[in-house]
């Protein structure tokens, strides 16, 4: 395996593992917040719809990024609604999510475009197409540095970009404001926060918007950057894997930027060599496919660090029993 | 809370919160220009207007009386057990395993094999899950989540290299034999005349009934069952008196994992006579909304699954005899599984303010 | 306010207040959970710059109505006045605008969070934290020499102590300048040393002029520190008096509605051949702390064991080892037997095949499953027993609720109907389902914890002579209580526990008040020494090191 | 009334199941009839699919995809009066009519232009789900591509081992974007709507692709070199318009009865050079007369080129 092949593997790996470390900051402000998020695939699947339904209509990537967010953000306050006021189950609000997304996307878009529950090709500046950064021609034939430059950091879409900035501006926003201590308490204890005069709804339905935010993020870059439109469950899981490297990462926003990236590498990898031979054994396809899961169950086992979820996770805040 | 009549928990709530959820479906189908009306009649004609109809809708709710029992089984214990989907799928391998391994020479011996079968794979899927949560408090429904997508990887490679037949393109077993087919309604006495050759409801349906009827047996009148009860509503209380917590979470989920496994003997067993990828279609996920509707009790898990089955079996009809995509079904059912369990408390807290209010009037007067 | 003479100045301006408007009053509160009317029509007034006590029994609505004048919950009909102002209290925010603080009776901070952090939670100086932290740290640097409230501001909350936690909790209300201060049960989880501590800095603080608001169950702590005393039963207050103008016993009879009846009628124990034998019982619990540090007790045949001391000092940890459901270290022999500790039969079904019965200090969390029908109740933990089994498969359902109905009509629970939910019954006849289950196994050993907690005085007192009759048929009784009046009155003989170890132990005769009081702080002075027949542990501190 | 079942890539996948629908348009339009038409949403909803269809009296029955053959296969006998077709499978039943395509022709011929166009002599080829059938258009293609430029290399990619392949665009673009990086600049799709995403790709990065079943040209003008095409639109009008006369027995399509070829429109008129013209019209002709033929993966599941 040469260098430049590692380069297009890594690169590869960068663009899906985008929408994972999207939808992995995602969870994890609804997660650190008290609030279960099973249904980050929902979310990112109504976004991808939303923003490649628009886009194609519209012919405006931008306008389509608007749209799948708010698409996303709807069902997040779906799930507030559930979680928060109704104060219901969020494992079985995050199922029923995913359901909606499944069915909603693809009777709208049947609905709207009768392609069988896609929407239109994109084209041009319905999509984020890649972006060059100054200086990458340039130092193209510079050997490694100009390689890793030209081929690996530049030539992404402007989503992803923003995505890997996310990482340490939710890492600051977490552990350097107000708004961060306010959100971890919530979900650690969050009678901590009421007690201290501060609103735990408010909080908590700041954390789901956010969620659904970031979540529409996710979901627009696939319809919109890694792919040319929608097309139904064309998240393919990735919701759960995001939900698997956010356990992987412990809740921590650094470490989600690994576990995503490795998750996005197995993918990459899978795609390239389909049955990696060890010489030993011969791994197939799908164990790679189900190596996340596999690492995922292996972590929550507390076997390698145990992964310690907020402790008021997946509770209703309840005053009056 | 003790105040509000039963009747209010078992019938009312969960009949008023499928209305909200049938009413936003029409909504929804009128979003999308048709007319719920004649969707609802498509439906209703297509799943219950003829033996036809009634033999998908029966079919349909079989699968989901085995994963819906899965999931109250579990739920008794105070485990969320969503992992019905990987535990079917991979009782539909101990099933195809069983009934390829072996010259079977007539269907009841078979069925016998293939319960075993089935019940086993689907019970070890939920074992490793259940003994990590029990010994190492990992977060069984985040466990379950991820068995299911290692099951559906390791039925793809079984399916894909190992299992297909030479020559064969479709990801699926060879054939079973003839002789293990399961009589279908069609075969049985008495009831045959009435359906015709091709409907796929079976003698399965008759053995969720009796599975029913035995979680029933098993929750309500054995110590064991007691015991399942009991560490559900109170862990604390349970290891007080001297209940196991890893026995019981163990129990409970290597049952609920056998009964979700089980459904294969109709689905595979009894209909496809392959195993092919996907046969559960969901229906391990629909267990959870079955579950939720039918309150765990296997009376309601048997209504609530006849009415999957008739939304199941209609939304096929709805798909051929109209333009609405066969996708109007995962939205009623998301609307379903989002009122009648994640909204729960929308009506219920009102609704019990109400009987409380009426209490405490009747106190004062 | 630096400086004697400011402060001077401080508490006479809170003085000639004190004269004008009341720093609290509460006018008419109500407030119902479902169908349990928690605070009924309740009004009380507090001055400001004096420490006033609440007392009642459990569930007497004492934490609800503190949590009302803090805005935790809503009233659903009253009027706050604060400072002689009618003042909304809709949220804890308006609470800490009115200058409330509150030490929850269950602490309410964030575990892995800092000191600091807590601190400054909800009361940010602004978007970023930085500033805040660094502003706090100076002034709980200030409060911690003012008031002697020392905690490291870096610590996590999960490493202190509980101690050190309720001095943070305290730093919170007072980094929010709380002029008005509520305590909620502040030394139910303290060691005497702590709560003596805390005693001093309340005194200072009232001083400051601040006004104090101490709930407790403990009369000693009432006449040793407040002003006045409110006393509450059964959601409403039924008295308010000047500390000075009222004594213990006056107290305790407004607490449970009559006379309170100190002892118990029994004919003298009988002791028999030696039940229990324990030896260099050690306990560890999931976090690593030593909670029994190598226990050594003994009961016979007909006798009651009590066991004293405040709570958190073992005797939790000690039932729960006897009763099966906590690993530990050591010998357990009854009648003679060794009993397994931490194999395959250190459960709870196997000791009560031994005839170990155990009515648990918890009964809503250990004792009852609340959701299930009193029958279920009636013989949860027995439910193997070979007499409630209809065949090998299935259990004789309607026997049981036959034999409850029975057992329920013996032990007086009302109403007699077993297939009511077990949360339906009051507290009292709750607990009487629990004895009942209990006692008419005639065990050779009962371990009995709390048994009247939150119980009315009649219950009271016909649980202690089921369990006096159960003595007098021969079966060994430990006893755990946190009442001492409860121990005085039921025991033969008493043992005192203290930091996980038994400080001494004797005959109830020639026990003193002083003297279990001295053990209970792991104290071995005079008085301690001056009991007869007491052996007393060589742990236990001669007093003047204190 | 005849109808027609589309496999799980749906309808609207702009290749296989499209080409299908466009058949069974012309027909509807040509005749004003009507007909009815139906979506597999899962595997397990074959047989169901199937026997309503049959139930309903619609004949014939036409459906699309390998798929359906051990289910057809049990279905058939149950409807004696019923006429089924079927494509790209052949079942041995006497109502079925097995409708089979010699794309190893077509793909051969899409070979040998990818062969000239490419100037990297690197060229790429992308499969959806790996089975023989797709390998024979892999097979084919290589074959034609050889013809062109002996030395030529040509990598090969499978998108997966489950239907799921047929339908996931997002993982045909990288591998498209995987081929690019070692070097193809012409990339041929065989795997319906991941297919799309192969075509995106190579849009995206600058190099040809080339189409299949139905014509792609159009999807990225100029930048498609051209379409192989597989005249599954006829095969289904054909057997809509023989109704309930439908033929059993086996069908093949080929290039000699224009069952396969290559797609030349407006859009892609400026990439093909009258020397690609040139050798794909001798080519044709030479397979047609059988002076060179064009080795079926499926004969012997090897194939003598990689
Ligand atoms: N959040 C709640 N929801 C429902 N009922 C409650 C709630 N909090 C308290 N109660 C009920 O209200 C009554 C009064 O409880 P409260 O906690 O105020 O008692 P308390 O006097 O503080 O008792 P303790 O001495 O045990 O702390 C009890 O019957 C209790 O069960
Ligand atoms: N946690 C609870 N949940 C639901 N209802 C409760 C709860 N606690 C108490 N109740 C209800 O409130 C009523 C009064 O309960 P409480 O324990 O205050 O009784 P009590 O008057 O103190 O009686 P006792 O003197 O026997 O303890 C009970 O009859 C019961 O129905
Ligand atoms: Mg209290
Ligand atoms: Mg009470």
């Amino acid at each position: 395996m040469d260098f430049a092949t590692i380069i297009e593997i890594l690169d590869s790996a960068v663009r899906l593992g985008t929408p994972l470390l999207l939808a992995c900051l995602a969870g994890l402000f609804s997660e650190r917040a008290g609030i279960f998020d099973i249904g980050l695939e929902g979310k990112m699947l109504m976004a991808a719809f939303f923003s490649g339904a628009v886009a194609a209509v519209t012919g405006n990537a931008w306008l389509g990024l608007l749209a799948g967010i708010g698409g996303s953000m709807s069902l997040a306050m779906v799930h507030g609604l559930a979680s928060i006021t109704f104060r219901g189950n969020q494992l079985i609000s995050g199922v029923a999510v995913n359901f909606l997304a499944s069915g909603f996307t693809v009777l709208i878009a049947q609905s709207w475009f009768q392609q069988g529950g896609r929407t239109p090709q994109l084209s041009g500046n319905g999509r984020f197409e890649p972006i060059t950064l100054p200086g990458a021609e340039a130092v193209k034939d510079v050997p490694v540095i100009g390689q890793i430059y030209s081929n690996l950091i530049s030539g992404h879409s402007i989503l992803v970009y923003v995505a890997f900035a996310m990482v340490p501006l939710t890492w600051w926003v977490l552990f350097r404001t107000r708004f961060g201590l306010r959100l971890r308490a919530v979900g650690e204890n969050p009678e901590s926060v009421d007690t201290a005069g501060v609103s735990v709804i408010r909080l908590r339905y700041t954390a789901v918007a956010i969620t659904g935010a970031l979540a529409g993020l996710a979901g627009t870059y696939l319809a919109t950057g890694l792919a040319a439109g929608f097309v139904k469950e064309m998240t393919a899981g990735r919701g759960y894997i995001a939900l698997a490297a956010l356990i992987f990462a412990k809740w921590r926003p650094v470490p989600a930027l690994g576990a995503t990236m490795l998750f996005g590498l197995l993918e990459a990898i899978s795609n390239r060599y389909p049955n990696i031979d060890l010489g030993v054994v011969n791994l197939p396809i799908q164990f790679m496919q189900a190596v996340p899961y596999i690492l995922t169950v292996v972590i929550l086992a507390g076997f390698i660090g145990k992964a310690i979820p907020p402790r008021a996770g997946g509770q209703p805040y309840v005053k009056e029993r | 809370m003790e105040k509000t009549p039963k009747w209010v928990d078992v019938a009312l709530i969960p009949v008023l919160n499928l209305l909200i959820a049938f009413v936003i479906s029409g909504i929804v189908v009128l979003l999308i220009g048709e007319d719920p009306i004649k969707a609802i009649k498509v439906m209703v004609s297509g799943a219950l207007g003829s033996p036809y109809g009634w033999g998908y809708t029966l079919y349909y709710a079989t699968n989901f009386i085995f994963t819906g029992l899965a999931v109250a089984v579990a739920y008794h214990a105070s485990q969320f057990n969503i992992g019905g989907e990987g535990q079917a799928t991979l009782g539909g391998l101990g099933v195809a395993l069983v009934l390829l391994a072996f010259p079977w020479p007539h269907w009841s011996i078979a069925l016998i094999a293939a319960m075993i079968g089935g019940a086993l794979f689907g019970a070890a899927w939920a074992a490793v899950p259940a003994y990590l949560q029990a010994k190492r408090g990992s977060h069984i429904v985040i466990t379950t989540i991820m068995f299911n997508f290692i099951g559906a990887s390791l039925l793809n490679y079984m399916l894909v290299n190992v299992l297909r037949p030479r020559g064969a393109m479709d990801p699926a077993t060879a054939r079973f034999a003839k002789e293990t087919y399961l009589p279908t309604f069609h075969d049985l006495p008495l009831i045959g005349q009435f359906f015709s050759k091709s409907v796929p409801a079976n003698v399965s349906f008759f053995i969720a009934l009796l599975a029913c009827w035995l979680v029933w047996i098993l929750i309500w009148r054995t110590k064991l069952g007691f015991e399942i009860r009991a560490f559900g509503r109170s862990e604390t209380a349970a290891r007080y008196a001297g209940i196991s917590p890893v026995k019981v979470i163990m129990v409970a989920m290597l049952i609920s994992g056998g009964l979700a496994g089980l459904m294969a003997i109709n689905n595979v067993m009894g209909q496809g006579h392959r195993l092919v990828l996907n046969s559960v279609e969901g229906a391990g996920f629909i267990g959870i909304a079955v579950a939720l509707m039918g309150r765990n009790h296997p009376v309601g898990v048997f209504l609530a699954a006849i009415l999957f089955g008739f939304l199941y079996q209609g939304g096929g009809e709805l798909a051929l005899e109209t333009t609405i995509p066969r996708e109007l079904i995962t939205v009623i059912q998301a609307l379903v599984i989002l009122f009648t369990g994640a909204f729960d408390n929308m009506l219920r807290a009102p609704i019990e303010h109400f009987f409380v209010a009426r209490a405490n009037a009747q106190k004062e007067a | 306010m630096v400086g004697a003479q400011a402060n001077e100045a401080g508490r006479q301006a809170t003085a000639a207040l004190a004269t004008q408007a009341p720093a609290i009053e509460l006018k008419g509160i109500s407030k119902a959970f479902g169908t349990v009317q928690a605070n009924k029509d309740i009004s009380i007034r507090v001055m400001p710059g004096t420490i006033h006590g609440i007392i009642g029994e459990n569930g007497a609505g004492k934490s609800t109505l503190m949590s009302i004048l803090y805005g935790f919950y809503k009233a659903d009909a009253g009027e706050i006045w604060i400072k002689g102002q009618r003042t909304q209290i809709p949220d804890s925010q308006a609470a800490i605008s009115a200058g409330i603080g509150m030490v929850f009776q269950h602490f309410k901070l964030v575990q892995n969070f800092t000191v600091l952090e807590n601190i400054i939670l909800g009361a940010e100086d602004g978007a970023l934290l930085r500033p805040s932290l660094a502003k706090a740290r100076k002034e709980l640097k200030r409060l911690a020499e003012e008031y002697e409230l020392n905690v490291d501001p870096d610590e996590l909350i999960e490493e202190l102590s509980v101690g050190h936690q309720q001095r943070v909790e305290i730093l919170k209300a007072l980094y929010r300048q709380a002029d008005i201060l509520i305590l909620d049960e502040p030394t139910g989880v303290l060691t005497p040393a702590e709560a003596d501590h805390l005693f001093r800095i309340l005194d200072n603080l009232r001083k400051e002029g601040k006004t104090i608001i101490l709930i407790t169950h403990k009369l000693r702590e009432i006449m040793e520190i407040t002003d006045t005393v409110s006393v509450m039963r059964r959601g409403q207050m039924t008295a308010t008096v000047k500390t000075a103008e009222t004594s213990p016993e006056q107290l305790a009879e407004l607490m449970v509605g009559r006379k309170v009846l100190l002892n118990v009628t029994k004919a003298p124990a009988q002791p028999g051949k030696t039940v229990l034998e324990v030896e260099k019982l050690r306990v560890v619990d999931e976090d690593g702390i030593e909670r029994l540090k190598g226990i050594d007790l003994n009961i016979r045949a007909g006798e009651i064991l009590g066991i004293a001391g405040v709570a958190g000092n073992g005797q939790s940890e000690l039932l729960e080892v006897l009763g099966g459901f906590a690993k530990a270290t050591g010998t357990i022999r009854v009648n003679g037997e060794e009993i397994d500790l931490t194999g395959k039969h250190s459960d709870g079904q196997s000791r009560r095949r031994r005839g170990i019965s155990h009515v648990p200090e918890d009964r809503h969390h250990l004792g009852l499953i609340l959701d299930f029908a009193a029958w279920e109740n009636m013989i949860f933990g027995y439910h193997n027993d070979a007499a409630y089994q209809k065949n090998a498969f299935v259990m004789d359902n309607a026997g049981i609720v036959q034999h409850t109905q029975e057992a329920m009509e013996r032990f007086d629970v009302r109403p007699p109907i077993p297939t009511l939910p077990a949360k339906s019954f009051s507290g009292g006849n709750q607990q009487k389902i629990v004895l009942a289950r209990e006692i008419e196994r005639n065990p050779t050993l009962l371990l009995v914890g709390q048994p009247t907690r939150g119980v009315d005085i009649g219950a009271i007192e016909f649980i202690h002579k089921r369990i006096v009759e159960l003595r007098d048929q021969g079966a060994a009784i430990l006893l755990v209580s946190v009442e001492l009046d409860e121990i005085r009155s039921l025991a033969d003989r008493v043992a005192v526990m203290f930091d996980g170890r038994i400080m001494g132990h004797g005959p109830v005769e020639s026990a003193t008040q002083t003297g279990m009081g001295c053990l209970m702080a792991g104290l071995g002075g005079d008085d301690v020494r001056g009991m007869d027949g007491w052996t007393i542990s060589d742990e236990a501190a001669p007093e003047e090191t204190a | 009334e005849p109808a027609l079942i589309y496999d799980l890539g749906g309808k609207f996948d702009k290749s296989f199941n499209e080409a299908a629908y466009n058949g069974a348009k012309k027909w509807a339009e040509e005749t004003g009839g009507s007909y009815k038409e139906l979506e597999m949403q899962s595997e397990a909803q074959r047989e169901q699919a199937l026997r309503k269809l049959a139930e309903s009296g619609a004949n014939p029955i036409v459906m699309t995809g390998f798929a359906f053959g051990d289910t057809l296969n049990t279905v058939a006998p149950d409807y004696p009066d019923t006429k089924f077709a079927i494509i790209d499978m052949v079942v041995d039943q006497p109502n079925v009519e097995s409708i089979v395509f010699t794309e190893e022709q077509g793909s051969y011929l899409v070979g040998l232009m990818a062969g000239m166009a490419s100037k990297t002599g690197t060229v790429g080829f992308v499969g959806g789900m790996d089975i023989p059938l797709i390998r024979k258009f892999a097979c084919g293609y290589v074959q034609g591509v050889k013809a062109a430029n002996p030395d030529a290399k040509v990598i090969q990619n499978m998108t997966g081992t489950t239907p799921a392949a047929w339908n996931d665009p997002v993982k045909g673009g990288e591998i498209a974007k995987a081929q690019i990086s070692q070097g193809a600049d012409v990339i041929y799709a065989a795997a319906g709507g991941t297919g799309i995403g192969v075509l995106q790709a190579a849009a995206d990065g600058g190099i040809l692709s080339i189409g299949v079943d139905s014509n792609q040209n159009y999807l990225h003008p100029g930048q498609v070199l051209t379409s192989m095409l597989k005249r599954v639109d006829n095969a289904v009008y054909d057997a809509f318009k023989a109704g309930a006369d439908l033929k059993p027995g086996i069908k093949v399509m080929s290039l000699a009865d224009d069952g396969v070829g290559v797609a030349l429109d407006d859009n892609n008129k400026a990439l093909v050079t009258p020397e690609m013209l040139t050798a794909v019209d001798q080519a044709k002709a030479d397979i047609i007369s059988g002076k060179v033929t064009v080795h079926d993966y499926m004969s012997d599941d090897s194939c003598p080129v990689q």
